[in-house]
């Protein structure tokens, strides 16, 4: 019953431990945390305004001077994980490129299974995608594809007449390092595809 | 029973409630099968006849027609798996926990962006054939809806047939015989009358046997009883 | 996913900078590294023996040394993350549940609402149990409840007739520490929804 014990204990507020700390430091402390727990979960770059909208604020400066401590606090523990700001102030917390290698056989858990995993490519790679086309393309399964997809945010839809017209999101081309310009996305993903099929002549698995 | 009684005394029995439900054929085609006791309905309406003292085989006939007709389009019904009316839901009372506070772990995921590329080739292979499919049927004129339904529910019978099959074959290697409710625990009323018919089937493939000893008495499923005739 | 290229500063390697401290503490700061890397990667409980192999070493109380060491960096810090120990010597690195209802709406693995969460519960509490009964005790939402609960593997399904038989998996006795003995889990269970059901006296919201 370990963890559950321990779950229970931490249901208490750490916060009020801290006896000597004054009430804006206990807020500080809170709102580090926030971002802290916003950056692991996704585990992908957030703008500040995401940040800020965890902390309540519309405030890119306070957003900023709160990821900016976190990140210091990670700086200066010297461990595996950093929080890096990217360009267009974007900031991520990941693993240090230097442990990847060390570590990378242990992790196992692939994004997607391979059902939506492929639907998931082929809406990446014709959209933006009436729906029907992807269901025709795809089977009748790809309801339940989209619907996983959507739920993760990897793929939004827009109305379009009586169907749903889809396209990939930021978060998609995020986590495959690809542009966030439409175009230039589907040019990268041409390229790599047209690399990948003169190479392996070997048609892969079906579903 | 309102009407006036010039009315009344005027019009056979039948033509009123509940029995003309039986009679009004242009009506038949629309009612909802489901809301017709035909047990109910046929035996008083002999009883009514008995009581008034005459026979008239025009209305008998009718009845015998709208009765077929109704038993044909429930099973039409179920045919189609159209679910029956569910009895008032009698929603199972049981202690449910409390939810259970699971905290959030990240994983790193191994998907790359290879993986990607490598899943886009089996739908762009599939994709001229798909689309191009997709227009020939959305120009061809549709065959009528009943065969549509048919055939979808005859493809996919045959594969739950086999599966019930298979599983009733290997019960049968451990036991001489199977209670029928032993395939049914927890399928709701119409999974229950989907396996009851694919038992049917069966049957008539010699593939099993059935056997109920006393009317409503558990009905027990056996292998094939050799050169025994066809069950009734 | 590769590690974010960072757009300035810092790729200079931290470990070359404190340039007062002995190689031997250098060590030992890498090996925590090495373990919260472990930790981080694979988001799920470690045995001591496979922390150990991360290290280059059979030896659980050294790296029983090391993570306590790691946990301990991270208890002080009164961060959003914790690392918990459970029984039979596994540790895991994870949000603090406490932080979790702030942040799920950015997470992209689909986070358990509450009504998902019941079905769960009740899934475990009655296993191994007939799909239909959880219908008819949760109403006919559950049908979606298992759907997700099945996509994230918590739940595992067998057919049965022309229903299911759901169970919990391994991985559900993972996230809260419960044995992988039906019989001993759900004791186990038992005893915890009497300490959530004591301690909650409000109840959360509906599905």
């Amino acid at each position: 019953m370990g963890p559950h014990r321990e779950v229970q204990k931490n249901l208490s507020d750490p916060e009020n431990q801290g006896s000597g700390q004054t009430s804006r430091s206990d807020k500080e402390m809170r709102d580090r945390s926030l971002v802290e727990a916003a950056l692991y979960v996704t585990g992908r770059p957030l703008e500040l305004r995401t940040l800020g909208s965890v902390l309540g604020t519309r405030s890119k400066k306070r957003a900023r001077s709160v990821v900016e401590a976190v990140k210091q606090s990670y700086d200066s523990r010297t461990g595996a994980l950093e929080i890096v700001e990217l360009s267009d102030e974007r900031f991520v917390l990941q693993l240090k490129p230097k442990f990847v290698e060390h570590v990378r056989r242990l992790a196992t858990r692939p994004l997607l299974t391979s059902g939506p995993l492929r639907t998931l490519a082929y809406i990446a790679y014709r959209q933006p995608v009436i729906q029907s086309q992807v269901i025709s393309v795809r089977g009748s399964h790809a309801y339940d594809h989209i619907r996983i997809l959507e739920t993760m945010g990897l793929v939004e839809n827009e109305r379009f007449g009586r169907t749903k017209l889809l396209r990939t999101t930021r978060i998609f081309s995020d986590y495959f390092n690809l542009s966030h310009d439409l175009t230039a996305m589907k040019r990268q993903l041409r390229s790599i595809f047209n690399i990948v099929e003169k190479e392996s002549s070997t048609p892969v698995g079906q579903q | 029973m309102s009407d006036t009684t010039s009315n009344i005394t005027e019009k056979p029995f039948w033509l009123r409630p509940p029995w003309i439900v039986l009679f009004d054929l242009i009506k038949l085609r629309r009612l909802r099968p489901w809301d017709v006791n035909l047990a109910q309905i046929l035996t008083s309406f002999i009883l009514e006849m008995k009581r008034q003292g005459y026979i008239d085989f025009t209305a008998s006939g009718v009845a015998l027609l709208s009765s077929a007709t109704i038993y044909r389009m429930k099973s039409e019904l179920i045919l189609k798996l159209q679910e029956p009316p569910r009895l008032p839901r009698e929603r199972t009372v049981d202690f449910i926990p409390p939810p259970i506070p699971i905290p959030f772990r990240y994983e790193y995921t191994t998907t790359t962006l290879d993986d990607l590329i490598t899943a886009l080739e089996g739908p762009l292979k599939i994709e001229p054939n798909a689309l191009s499919t997709q227009y020939e049927v959305t120009e061809l004129v549709s065959p009528p809806p009943i065969l549509e339904e048919l055939d979808a529910f005859l493809t996919e019978i045959d594969q739950h047939i086999d599966e019930l099959n298979e599983k009733i074959q290997e019960l049968l290697e451990e036991e001489a015989s199977i209670p029928f409710s032993l395939l049914t625990i927890g399928l709701d009323r119409l999974d229950l009358i989907r396996t009851f018919l694919m038992l049917l089937f069966l049957v008539s493939d010699r593939k099993i046997d059935l056997i109920q000893d006393e009317e409503f008495g558990e009905i027990l499923i056996g292998p094939p009883s050799g050169g025994s005739e066809e069950l009734e």
